[in-house]
């Protein structure tokens, strides 16, 4: 299940700078198979949601190409096959409900009304927030809030996944559960996921593959591929493992560079 | 230059100016309108030092003149009609008409090229006119129902616009005639070009002993005149030696500043046009009797037996002989 | 009209919004002044009473010297101080409303009565109180404009959230910083909408005042011109409101607005 | 960024917040110390204007003549009509205008000085050229109503527009909306509060600017009635017509605006 | 270090109810020592953030008291003393720049204006966030905002500290530096610190006692004592141990019950 075929997300060369002159992200080079879990680890400000939005045609680079299914997508958003965006922050729309929100990217999908209860019943079930299907998300807790977000990027059966630390805001029990939700989810009907994420141990328990960039502005560090079959186990010693290994390597790399000297 | 008066003065009561003991008396007046010009003509030639006040001039909204008049904004209204006068009357304010200072300048004006030849002829087509309960409206209605039978007010497709705005429309052919006051129905004749087609002062004089209804008038509140008889003696005589001034010129005064700037014809040809008419009418009127008080008494009744604007007289004639009024 | 549809397909590159300060935008407000000029040509063309554009702005050098200024000063510094009041009212009547309970109905039925007067009444209205005065254009000014931003400064404060206004409370700010740093910089967007709106307006109302009261200013030569049908000089007072009004968007309001809005980046 | 959250949410400013706050007290009661207030005050100005101003037992006395004149209701009827118009119309202009400004800069920059000219031309110009130009019909009031109200409407839509929060505009692009739900799911939620600003704007600025029109141009309308009697120097009854023109429309307001408003911020409430 | 003479916070027989129904939190008891640092975990959604809102003065409760020095702070923000709150969303003021935003709360503090420059160059070195001292909030990535508003809580040298998962949204390496630095800032001048997290390790380094929460409505589970004398290593074997225990308790509790049963 790793690196196969023809890539379906593929960046070269890319260079991203806000106001024309600070550069986030430079010479990024990514590929994600068609079927490939990618973890992208980073240190905070490197520019790791700033890849996911040129990816999601929000942002427009610098420099370079973004490709999802062989199309140009640092043009239009939209243009590239259905993304599933979990956002950093959560973005629910403040006046639907979260059910409604959930209809509201489904319909936009074009998924028929008659599957939208059946699927909105799925995620909210899957991410445990199904008690709260009716409330205004503005009475939610912080990690309620994600959770509706991650539901709502699954509901729409997209061709591609872009996560921002999804589970950044949940709680231990709770995030290992989603994880493992995940996992099977991925398991049961392979996607390409770029996985943005800030926990080793995460990373190395759901990636195909994991990316390791550097401090900003962002390059590819070095890839680490996570050769363990699935269904894995979190608390399996071979993760624990790499996960060390990756932490040993990055402790350095990540504080010898002063982090922020890019502004 | 002329149509200055200073607002600090304008809105201090009655007093006296500061460099010599004389009264002010605050005029009010339209703009543009002929009946303020022997006010400038009294200031201009310091007739109003030489009859003992000093004039100032108010420059009031056609629509807030009345008011304006009875709060006490001015002490002298050159352009009130005596309709007004009754009404100010009926709501209790004691103002009176004193003299009048033009004559019956209003029009009836259709294009010169078209078949119009009479009143008559018009009925069921678009007339222009500035308001249904305007005083040139109301007196030329008056005068086509006694004249011509016609009801102003249905019998023609009204059009209502500002009056300065109507020579425009007439001459756009968007109205078939317009009723407007001098000099703007001449404007119209000269603009659009048009020609009269009904001339009320003329037509109501046939039939009434050379009277007819003056367009506006001297106003004051009568405590104003009563309180004040030395000045307001003063202030009828000097008027009264102004309209002697432009009258002696033929009107000709007219056409030099600052009257010109005053009467602000559209284009000399219209101010020559104007001098024409005012030399022919005459514009100004130079005495007050007491059959006038009594021909416009009977007007009023008219008014208010047709129920425009009024629907009574006031229990006093509105107008008074001042040289009776105050002995 | 290019919106919603241009936002979900087109996004062309750069960002349909743009990035810094294109010089598009500079040609295209010249095209607009130049859309308003053809209109005005194209109207002279065709109708006898608006005189041709060329005249008009030659005549303009000798009637900004025919002693125009005065009056212009004198109905700005109404429309200043009446503002200024209005805004002061507006934001007090607002800031009562948003708190809720018994006195902000009390103010919201003051505020719903005085955006339902007609300035016209309320000049009338004012002449009989204040008889010839500055204090009454003064007033029918500061009243007609007051209720307009007390509806605008309403919905900026009610669009705040609680969540800077909790972390304010927390950090104990206290009123003035509270005011100063949370509050004024939230509301500028609502409040830079009404002041260009209430002084817009506050310019066309305080010609209606002068008109009925008083016999200095802009307003009151404007109805002089007007009164005669002196359509050139109507003309030439057109452009000098709108002179006025375009010099106070573009040297004033604007570089205030992108100053006090620079936080929010690209977005000018 | 712009988290809407429930008006009286905001009281944390000067005193410690209480959230959920609800306006307090029956509904009643204010209006009435309203009223009350109103009324001394009134009284007060006319005792200081030297009785220039109608005494409010005037203003009573006079109401049950003006209520009751048949006139009073057509020519309410000929107003709420004109108004009807010129809202609708001023807000439907407006909010294009200012939704397409408040996108796109190009549109904004090149429409700018075409508000600002808009709204620097005095009433009175509108109406007597909107006279010169399309004639005395009846429309051409409306056209110079509708007119001189546009750029507020526009101003206020505007500035909504451009307070929106634009990460939700990502959202949209990202999910891939349709123009329709962008602009029913997203753009007029946001703008909703903006939307009603300016609806109230044209209906306030329609009703104030029919009163000048009709005074300048029609002989029909509770604008002319108002002025009419004015001009008849019959001040009680300007005040009285006046005053039930502007009880008409505050219901009128509540009713259609207030309305809308309940509706449309019904997620704010908590 | 731990538990001394008297609380300096307490809650007592607290319980919070957003409209008036739903309960978020019940019957929550809690003392906070004068230079204790307690940690609380909880399941997303339990009512973490729901308590140090009370605390703080901005949620009135339903019933129960919470104290700060003795003094009610149920009823007004700002009564108790000097509180420096990391809030779960930054709460920066996105018209002030970063600099800005520590400057107003020093001077809301009281702090004297030639300070200044001093502790917000401190913090923000601390919290490696110095280069975008000039920067806006809006600029700025979710790590970097997060950092900044912990440095501005910091800042004012406060009373109390209350943290709402101040790091939830840092890479690994980062995450453990501020940790460190926290931890040293903690020994050198000890204040009473209520530290929501939802790592369990990070609770486990950083607190002398931990609070286990139920899922909500939020009771006291369970107090864990952590007696290991500072300074800590992370990855420490003691530590190590406790985490594991207190991971495999919640595990089955916080799973047991619905976590939304309460809605
Ligand atoms: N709108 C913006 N304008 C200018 N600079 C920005 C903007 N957004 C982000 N940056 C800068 O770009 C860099 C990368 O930001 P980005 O949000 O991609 O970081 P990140 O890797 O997602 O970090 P984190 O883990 O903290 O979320 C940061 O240094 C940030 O300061
Ligand atoms: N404003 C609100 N109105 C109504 N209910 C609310 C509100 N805020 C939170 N809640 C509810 O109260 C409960 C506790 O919320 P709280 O934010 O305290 O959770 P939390 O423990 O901080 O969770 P997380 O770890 O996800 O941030 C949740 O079930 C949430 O749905
Ligand atoms: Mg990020
Ligand atoms: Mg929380």
């Amino acid at each position: 299940m790793t690196t196969s075929t023809s890539p379906y997300i593929e960046v070269k060369d890319l260079a991203v700078s806000y106001d024309g002159q600070r550069l986030a992200v430079s010479d990024v080079d990514l590929e994600v198979g068609p079927s490939e879990f990618v973890a992208v680890l980073g240190p905070s400000g490197c520019g790791k949601s700033t890849l996911l939005q040129v990816l999601s045609g929000l942002l427009a680079p610098a420099a370079g190409t973004a490709t999802i299914a062989g199309r140009d997508v640092t043009s239009t958003a939209g243009a590239a096959p259905r993304i599933g965006y979990v956002f950093q922050d959560h973005r629910l729309l403040p006046w639907r409900t979260v059910a409604q929100n959930l209809e509201i990217v489904l319909s936009a999908a074009g998924v028929p009304r008659d599957q939208w209860p059946e699927r909105i019943d799925r995620y909210l079930r899957m991410l445990r927030v199904e008690a709260h299907r009716d409330a205004w998300p503005l009475r939610l807790s912080g990690g309620q809030r994600q959770r509706v977000s991650i539901a709502r990027a699954l509901a729409i059966d997209p061709a591609v996944v872009l996560m921002d630390e999804p589970f950044s805001t949940l709680d231990e029990v709770t995030a290992r559960q989603m994880r493992q939700q995940l996992g099977d989810l991925f398991a049961l009907r392979p996607t390409p996921v770029l996985f943005v994420t800030h926990s080793v141990r995460e990373a190395v328990f759901l990636a195909d593959r994991i990316l390791i960039l550097t401090p900003g502005p962002a390059r590819v560090l070095e890839t680490v591929t996570v050769d363990v079959p699935r269904p894995r186990a979190y608390e399996d010693a071979t993760l624990a493992a790499i996960e060390a290994a990756i932490v040993a390597r990055v402790v350095d790399l990540w504080t010898d560079v002063p982090a922020e000297a890019s502004a | 230059a002329c149509s200055g008066g200073s607002p600090e003065g304008a809105a201090a009561g009655p007093g006296t100016s500061e460099e010599d003991d004389l009264p002010v008396v605050r005029f009010q007046a339209f703009p543009a309108d002929p009946a303020g010009v022997p006010v400038v003509v009294i200031q201009e030639m310091g007739l109003d030092e030489k009859h003992g006040f000093r004039a100032e001039v108010v420059e009031v909204d056609p629509d807030a003149a009345a008011t304006n008049l009875l709060i006490g904004g001015a002490d002298v209204a050159v352009e009130q009609d005596g309709v007004t006068m009754t009404l100010a009357q009926a709501q209790g304010y004691d103002t009176v008409v004193f003299y009048p200072s033009l004559n019956t300048m209003m029009s009836m004006v259709v294009r010169e090229d078209s078949p119009y030849q009479t009143p008559e002829d018009l009925v069921g087509l678009k007339v222009g006119h500035f308001g249904v309960d305007s005083g040139t409206t109301t007196v030329i209605a008056l005068m086509l129902k006694e004249l011509y039978g016609i009801d102003f007010f249905t019998d023609y497709d009204l059009r209502e616009a500002g009056p300065a705005a109507l020579p425009e429309l007439l001459a756009s052919g968007e109205v078939e005639a317009i009723v407007d006051y001098e000099p703007l129905a001449l404007r119209a004749v000269l603009d659009a070009p048009g020609r009269y087609v009904f001339e009320p002062a003329k037509a109501w004089a046939d039939v009434n002993e050379g009277w007819s209804p003056y367009l506006t008038n001297l106003a004051a509140s009568r405590a104003w005149l009563e309180e004040n008889p030395e000045t307001a003696k003063g202030v009828l005589a000097a008027w009264k030696e102004a309209v002697a001034e432009i009258e002696a010129t033929d009107y000709e005064l007219f056409a030099q500043e600052p009257y010109k700037e005053w009467i602000a014809a559209g284009s000399d040809e219209e101010l020559e046009a104007f001098i024409t008419y005012c030399a022919d009418l005459p514009c100004y009127l130079d005495d007050f009797t007491q059959d006038d008080v009594e021909q416009l008494d009977d007007w009023l009744a008219l008014m208010a037996e047709n129920d425009l604007l009024i629907e009574e007289v006031a229990e006093q004639p509105i107008a008074v002989i001042l040289e009776e009024l105050l002995p | 009209m290019t919106s919603p549809a241009a936002v979900l397909e087109a996004g062309p590159r750069p960002r349909w919004w743009g990035a810094g300060r294109h010089p598009t935008t500079a040609v295209a407000g010249a095209l607009g002044l130049a859309a308003f000029a053809v209109l005005w040509w194209w109207g002279s063309e065709r109708t006898r009473f608006i005189p041709p554009i060329g005249e008009t702005l030659a005549a303009y050098p000798a009637f900004l010297a025919s002693g125009i200024w005065g009056d212009i000063g004198a109905s700005a510094v109404r429309v200043v101080l009446a503002l200024a009041t209005a805004v002061a009212l507006g934001a007090v009547a607002a800031w009562v409303i948003v708190r809720g309970g018994f006195w902000a109905r009390v103010v919201s039925r003051y505020v719903d009565l005085a955006l339902g007067l007609p300035s016209v009444l309320v000049a009338l209205l004012a002449l009989m109180v204040f008889k010839r005065s500055e204090a009454g254009v003064f007033l029918v000014v500061a009243v007609a404009c007051f209720p307009f931003v007390a509806i605008s400064l309403r919905q900026g404060l009610a669009a705040m959230g609680h969540q800077l206004a909790d972390m304010a409370s927390v950090y104990r700010f206290g009123t003035v910083r509270s005011v100063r740093h949370v509050l004024l910089p939230h509301l500028v967007p609502y409040a830079m909408s009404s002041v260009r709106n209430e002084y817009a307006h506050a310019w066309r109302v305080v010609v209606l005042a002068e008109i009925f009261a008083v016999n200095s200013g802009v307003g009151h030569r404007f109805t002089q011109a007007f009164d005669r049908f002196l359509i050139d000089e109507l003309v030439l007072w057109l452009i000098t409101f709108i002179v006025l009004l375009l010099g106070s968007e573009y040297l004033v309001l604007r570089p205030l607005e992108k100053f006090a809005l620079r936080w929010r980046g690209d977005r000018s | 960024m712009t988290v809407v959250a429930p008006p009286g949410a905001v009281t944390g400013i000067a005193s410690p917040p209480r959230r959920g706050r609800r306006a307090g007290g029956p509904t009643g009661l204010p209006s009435l110390v309203a009223l009350v207030l109103l009324a001394a005050a009134w009284e007060l100005t006319a005792f200081l204007s030297g009785g220039w101003v109608p005494s409010i037992g005037a203003i009573l006395g006079s109401l049950p003549g003006v209520v009751t004149d048949p006139a009073t209701l057509s020519n309410a009827g000929i107003t709420l009509y004109r108004i009807a118009i010129a809202f609708v119309g001023a807000t439907v202009i407006g909010s294009v205008l200012g939704i397409a400004m408040g996108y796109n800069r190009i549109v904004e920059a090149f429409f700018r000085p075409i508000v600002v000219i808009a709204l620097a031309v005095p009433d009175p110009v509108y109406v007597i050229f909107a006279i010169l130009v399309l004639g005395t019909e009846e429309s051409s009031g409306i056209v110079a109503l509708t007119l001189a109200v546009v750029p507020f409407a526009v101003t206020v839509v505007h500035s909504g527009v451009r307070a929106r929060d634009v990460q939700l505009d990502e959202l949209a692009r990202v999910y891939r909306f349709s123009p329709l739900q962008y602009v029913t799911q997203v753009l007029v939620r946001q703008v909703a509060p903006a939307l009603l600003v300016a609806a109230r704007t044209s209906f306030a600025f329609s009703w104030k600017i029919v009163v000048l029109v009709e005074a300048m141009s029609q002989p029909l309308g509770i604008g002319s009635q108002i002025y009419t009697a004015f001009r008849l120097l019959r001040y009680d009854d300007m005040v009285a017509t006046a005053l039930v023109f502007i009880v008409v429309m505050r219901v009128v307001d509540a009713l259609l605006l207030g309305t809308a408003e309940r509706r449309a911020l019904a997620w704010t409430r908590r």
